[in-house]
């Protein structure tokens, strides 16, 4: 998506858009709303091709002995659809996008704490996608996003380390980012924004910084030591050597289950904005709600274990590590109730981003329930490297997360572009990617409970029927995400100009021009209400 | 102009804070963030060590054997000596004294080196007595009937872990240094004077935390083995 | 199969009660969307906004309602978390007198032998109403053992041995799936388990090449390995003797004790000096390398056997 | 003084390691190195000066990589409890003449 084709127009006010020109006041850019920007370009990039290469495998997958390519290629294309989708487009997807563009505006602030940390994340972030790309290019990996030693440290003969380089320097830029956050959200608030005068988003990120900064450098060190043992040929991981590979294990998901966090908390905190302003209410709960992220933020910390019930992990652990994977439901179902109960006696309307919201509440609670079957450890014993745990975390990734985001980005498109997109379309596509989606994965699940396990290049002719279910639903799924990239795109010069609070909502964002100028505030913003006084009088505060 | 005024004309303070003081407090809970994470990314290698060396405990004291603690302790010196000199240099910062601020941060850099001097020593030997896993793992002779008894893979995984563990402090060190130097070149054009000290008292934060490391890699890899 | 089948064939003595729980969280599952679903559409419809500036009244939140909610999913995934554990923990143990079976995983095949000394590639035959428990370890990667019709799965890794068990109910062919990612032709490594009447399954193991068992096969190893010259079964031997040693607690220089399982027993052949027994010296040399994971496990099948012998007197009171 | 106390405790911990204490070698060098760190961290980086957030951020770091280390050291530590009691040998396998 191009700025430039804002820039012949003149406008009479002075923006962050309109401020000053040229690629190198884009490059060297230390104002959030502009990087931002460049991380919306360079993950809709990825997004892109991730999405490519899952189409490619629907496609593959139509026939049992695999339709289009070698099963070779098949394991790159999962492998790398893993890691570019994750890494690369959910991980920075709404903290990087969203939140960057609004963390400041939503506490009344200039900019972020460190805004030249910030420009040196997306810079970290495009090296780390750099390698990754170039892996792709030279050959591709096939090790699946997990990496599991010791098929990526000493049997894969792919690209692996540039691969693994790749998204261990990307963890630095999501590290840079949640700091960032989190110093702004404690340091940088408004006059009189207290923690519980806080958007719920606000909330939410704060959560997800809480695990982008103490998570990620596990997988960074796990993905070093993989190197030195791939590069070096040393037995850390690799038993010829002693080395145990359910440690790598053990390090990789006490990283890689928080991050599943990462993606779905921001969306959380859009959907609690959202459902607010569309049906003028405030938060059912608010507080409860907000302590929920937090919980989710720790106690997602202590369930990893859960991904290991089968590999040859202590029972007693596996135990354990059930029970408290039981307990992260808790805030979740928490969580959704609520939202639910914000809706009652409100003023609801349904523009395109409360569609998203809605979507999102609908399938995340489908993806948290059959979350509880891979908690249990009998069935997850069945279902554990099925099409059931494919299916379960797209209902959570996708349908939660990738639907939270484009929520997000429908509801603050006008705030970002200082335009509108046509509304019926919006809600058109909406609704195919609600249909789409479903008709994808739901069939999924049949598939692993009758046990079709994941990563398969070709499958057993049982397994048909379910299969070329799947890749309809796919073909469906792919035209509603190009839909709004064709009308946002086109919005941005053709959509009628959006005023300052067109939806209208609360919040300080709210309160500045679209799209606002480089400074934010004229003057630094007082807020004296709580979040949410949708209220034609004053509600009782906090 | 009032003093508050003054500090916030400062030429240090940044476009997004409105004073210094909302600068000063934001930049050190940045920085305590970042060594949060830097507990993680060592905390990640202390816990893969603390369990392989429970797994092949025989083979980890065998290679701490190795290991010279005369230099080990000495180094354990030089490095907390380098801490007191980094404090004082901040406390010097603070009081706006740029000729002691500059003396305790050279200090500290040749500290800093001597640290950096002794490892390099220490890694020659290495080398000569052939337990650096993959480039010269041949241990032989007295090494080799020093690690023998707990077995020479799990030893050399012993030497896997301290060439990563000390490699990777050795790395912050280096980094520490740069950092020292940019603010010896600031502080000697008197950046440091009239309440402005942030970027001092990061470093200062950053140079004690990879004391910390050293304060538990010289006992994990040195002492725990025993030497009786 | 016909169709568009919605559950895998129930073959095993667990399936079913595994089932049920999955049939109960189905359930749940289920009844919560519909309700949640419900919900919202009722609220949308009811109140949906009629006029562009109506402004509902806030609603601050309701504390026995939380309270409710809080509640409510906490008992209800109490009672689930009970139910899985209790029905993996009751299954995670293998009844007295299982068909004991090996199986190795390779790149990219399923390799089998029976105590009896046949061996299948890709193909597991076992009894009908038997308890048969697999001792199972990887070649290379990690691959791991999964049999729908059982409900049972298991990570094969290398340098390990991971074990499962179940008990068939149904004659048949059931497919045997790898279900951890390993490689190029992970897809293609898949095979049967074939289920077979008690007499039908004696006449198969009988039939064929016969060959030796698996007891014998190790003791040859054995021999021709040179372990017998240190480990001499009157004790008078370099190394212990390993009469009555597997299955029994052994004394270790350290002070500790170790139980002389299969783990420990593959890691004193492998890895020789990590473990050794009391008033022993670290002399062994290490077989890593030296034998195949097919050969380890016929010199730990010669080895069970040896380890249900009467140990002999302790070191240094032999007689003269 | 609180150099004097940390280089005081570097020649204490180096002169335990010499001397036999069983287990608790390890023990007494770690809490030495404990104590160490809290005196850097005190007086040098100055948390004893510092505001309540500086503190509860360290505090957190230490608590999450405990948590690591507890729960992953708890799968190896009881990975050796099967409950399952090896069935070779407690039970005689059907044995083939």
């Amino acid at each position: 998506m191009s700025t430039a084709t804002l820039e012949p127009r003149v406008r009479a006010r002075k923006n962050y858009l309109n401020a000053d020109y040229g690629w190198r006041s884009w490059l060297f850019t230390v104002d959030h709303k502009r990087i931002a920007l460049l991380y919306l370009v360079s993950i809709t990039f990825f997004f892109v091709i991730g999405g490519s290469f899952a189409v490619l495998m629907r496609i593959h997958l139509v026939e049992p002995q695999g339709a289009l390519v070698q099963p070779e290629t098949y394991n790159k294309l999962f492998t790398l659809h893993g890691i570019v989708m994750i890494f690369f487009f959910l991980i920075p997807s709404i903290p990087a996008v969203l939140g960057n563009f609004l963390v400041p505006l939503m506490v009344g602030a200039r900019d972020l704490a460190f805004p030249r940390l910030n420009l040196l994340s997306w810079y970290i972030y495009v090296v780390g996608g750099l390698f990754t790309l170039y892996s792709a290019i030279a050959g591709g990996a096939d090790t699946g996003w997990t990496f599991y030693t010791p098929y990526s440290s000493t049997y894969s003969n792919t690209q692996v380390t540039a691969v693994a380089i790749g998204v261990f320097v990307s963890g630095f830029s999501s590290i840079l980012t949640g700091l960032n956050f989190i110093v702004t959200i404690h340091k940088m608030r408004a006059p009189g924004l207290t923690w519980f005068r806080m958007p719920l988003f606000l909330w939410s990120i704060y959560a997800t910084s809480i695990i982008q900064v103490l998570g990620t450098p596990v997988l960074a060190i796990v993905l070093f030591a993989l190197l030195l043992e791939r590069v070096f040929h040393v037995g850390i991981f690799t038993p010829a050597l002693g080395g145990d590979p359910l440690l790598f294990q053990h390090l990789f998901w006490f990283y890689s289950h928080p991050a599943v966090y990462i993606m779905i908390l921001p969306a959380m905190g859009v959907v609690s904005e959202i459902i607010a302003c569309f049906s003028r209410k405030r938060i059912f709960g608010y507080k409860i709600v907000a302590f929920s992220s937090v919980a989710i933020a720790v106690l997602g910390f202590l369930v990893w274990g859960h991904h290991m019930f089968v590999t040859g992990q202590s029972v007693y652990a596996g135990l354990i590590f059930s029970m408290l994977s039981f307990l992260v439901a808790i805030p979740s179902a928490i969580k959704v109730f609520n939202w639910t109960s914000t809706l009652y006696k409100g003023s609801i309307s349904y523009e395109a981003p409360m569609l998203y919201a809605l979507g999102f509440i609908g399938l995340f609670t489908m993806g948290g329930l059959t979350g509880l079957f891979l908690a249990a450890l009998a069935t997850d014993v069945h279902l554990n490297g099925t099409y059931f745990i494919v299916a379960h975390f797209h209902y959570i990734m996708v349908g939660g997360a990738v639907m939270g985001y484009l929520g997000g980005i429908h509801f603050w498109w006008p705030k970002i572009s200082g335009r509108k997109y046509p509304n019926g379309w919006a809600q058109l596509a909406a609704a195919i990617i609600f249909i789409g989606f479903n008709l994808t994965f739901f069939p999924q699940f049949m598939l692993g409970y009758l046990g079709m396990p994941r990563r398969y290049a070709f499958y057993p002719a049982e397994f048909q029927v379910l299969n070329v279910m799947s890749s309809a639903g796919a073909t469906v799924l792919g035209v509603g995400y190009l839909i709004p990239l064709v009308y946002l795109i086109w919005s941005m010069r053709y959509g009628p100009v959006a005023e300052s609070n067109p939806w209208p909502a609360t919040g300080l964002e709210w309160k500045t021009p679209s799209p606002p100028p480089t400074e934010n505030f004229a003057e630094t913003p007082v807020v004296t209400e709580e979040a949410y006084a949708y209220a034609p009088e004053e509600a009782a505060g906090d | 102009m009032t003093e508050t005024e003054a500090r916030a004309h400062h030429p240090g303070l940044a476009h997004q804070f409105q004073d210094l003081e909302q600068q000063q407090e934001t930049d050190t809970l940045g920085i305590w963030i970042f060594l949060v994470t830097e507990i993680m990314f060592f905390g990640g290698l202390f816990a893969a060590y603390a369990i392989y060396r429970w797994l092949y405990f025989a083979a980890f004291e065998g290679g701490s054997h190795i290991l010279d603690i005369k230099l080990g302790a000495a180094n354990t010196m030089v490095l907390l000596a380098s801490s007191l000199t980094m404090a004082l240099s901040v406390r010097s910062a603070q009081t706006g004294n740029r000729r002691s601020t500059v003396m305790f941060l050279v200090a500290t850099m040749i500290l800093g080196s001597i640290f950096l001097v002794i490892k390099g020593v220490e890694y020659n030997q290495k080398f000569e007595e052939h337990v650096v896993p993959t480039l010269d793992w041949a241990p032989q002779g007295e090494t080799l009937a020093k690690i023998a008894p707990g077995g020479v893979g799990h030893a050399e995984m012993y030497f896997i872990f301290y060439f990563a563990m000390t490699g990777l402090h050795a790395i912050h060190m280096i980094i520490g240094m740069g950092l020292l130097l940019w603010l010896v070149l600031r502080a000697r054009k008197g950046t440091f004077t009239g309440g402005y000290f942030g970027p001092v008292e990061v470093v200062g934060l950053y140079w004690h935390f990879v004391d910390i490391v050293w304060i538990f890699l010289f006992p994990l890899l040195y002492l725990i083995g025993g030497r009786y | 199969m016909q169709g568009l089948p919605f559950q895998p064939e129930q073959a095993s003595t667990i399936a079913k009660s595994v089932d049920y729980l999955y049939y109960f969280l189905t359930a749940i599952t289920l009844f919560f969307t519909a309700v949640i679903f419900l919900v919202i559409f009722y609220f949308m419809v009811k109140y949906r906004r009629r006029s562009p500036d109506e402004r509902p009244k806030a609603i601050e939140g309701s504390l026995p309602l939380e309270v409710l909610w809080t509640v409510i999913p906490t008992l209800l995934v109490a009672v689930i978390f009970v139910w899985g554990s209790v029905l993996y923990f009751r299954n995670s143990e293998p009844p007295r007198g299982a068909v004991e079976i090996f199986v190795t995983g390779k790149q990219w095949m399923w390799k089998v032998e029976h105590p009896e000394g046949q061996r299948e590639i890709n193909e597991l035959h076992v009894p009908l109403g038997r308890p048969v428990k697999l001792t199972m370890t990887s070649e290379d990667v990690i691959h791991d053992f999964f049999v729908p019709a059982f409900r049972v799965k298991k990570d094969v890794l290398p340098g390990r041995y991971t074990s499962l068990w179940f008990q068939a109910t149904k004659v048949g062919t059931y497919d045997l799936f790898c279900a951890q990612y390993c490689g190029a032709f992970h897809a293609g490594m898949i095979g049967s388990i074939v289920v077979q009447e008690p007499d039908e399954y004696e006449r198969w193991l009988a039939g064929g090449a016969p060959g030796e068992s698996m007891e014998q096969t190790g003791s040859k190893i054995f021999q021709s390995s040179g372990c017998a010259t240190c480990h001499v079964n009157d004790g008078t031997g370099l190394g212990p003797s390993l009469l009555g040693v597997y299955g029994h607690p052994v004394k270790l220089t350290t002070g500790e004790t170790a139980n002389a399982d299969d783990a420990y027993m593959r890691e004193s052949i492998v890895l020789p000096k990590a473990k050794i027994v009391l008033g022993y010296t670290p002399i062994m040399p290490s077989f890593q390398g030296q034998m195949t994971e097919e050969q380890l496990t016929d010199v730990l099948a010669y080895l069970r056997v040896l380890g249900k012998a009467q140990p002999p007197a302790p070191k240094g009171e032999v007689k003269p | 003084m609180v150099f004097l106390g940390l280089i005081g405790l570097t020649a204490l911990t180096t002169g335990v390691a010499f001397i036999d204490l069983g287990p608790f070698n390890t023990v007494v060098a770690l809490a030495i190195a404990f104590c160490k760190m809290l005196l850097v961290l005190l007086f040098f980086m100055g948390l004893k000066y510092s505001s309540g957030i500086m503190r509860t951020v360290v505090i957190a770091g230490f608590f999450w990589l405990a948590l690591l280390m507890g729960l992953t050291m708890g799968d190896y530590r009881t990975r050796s409890w099967s409950p399952a009691p090896d069935s070779w040998s407690a039970t005689a396998p059907p044995t083939h003449p």
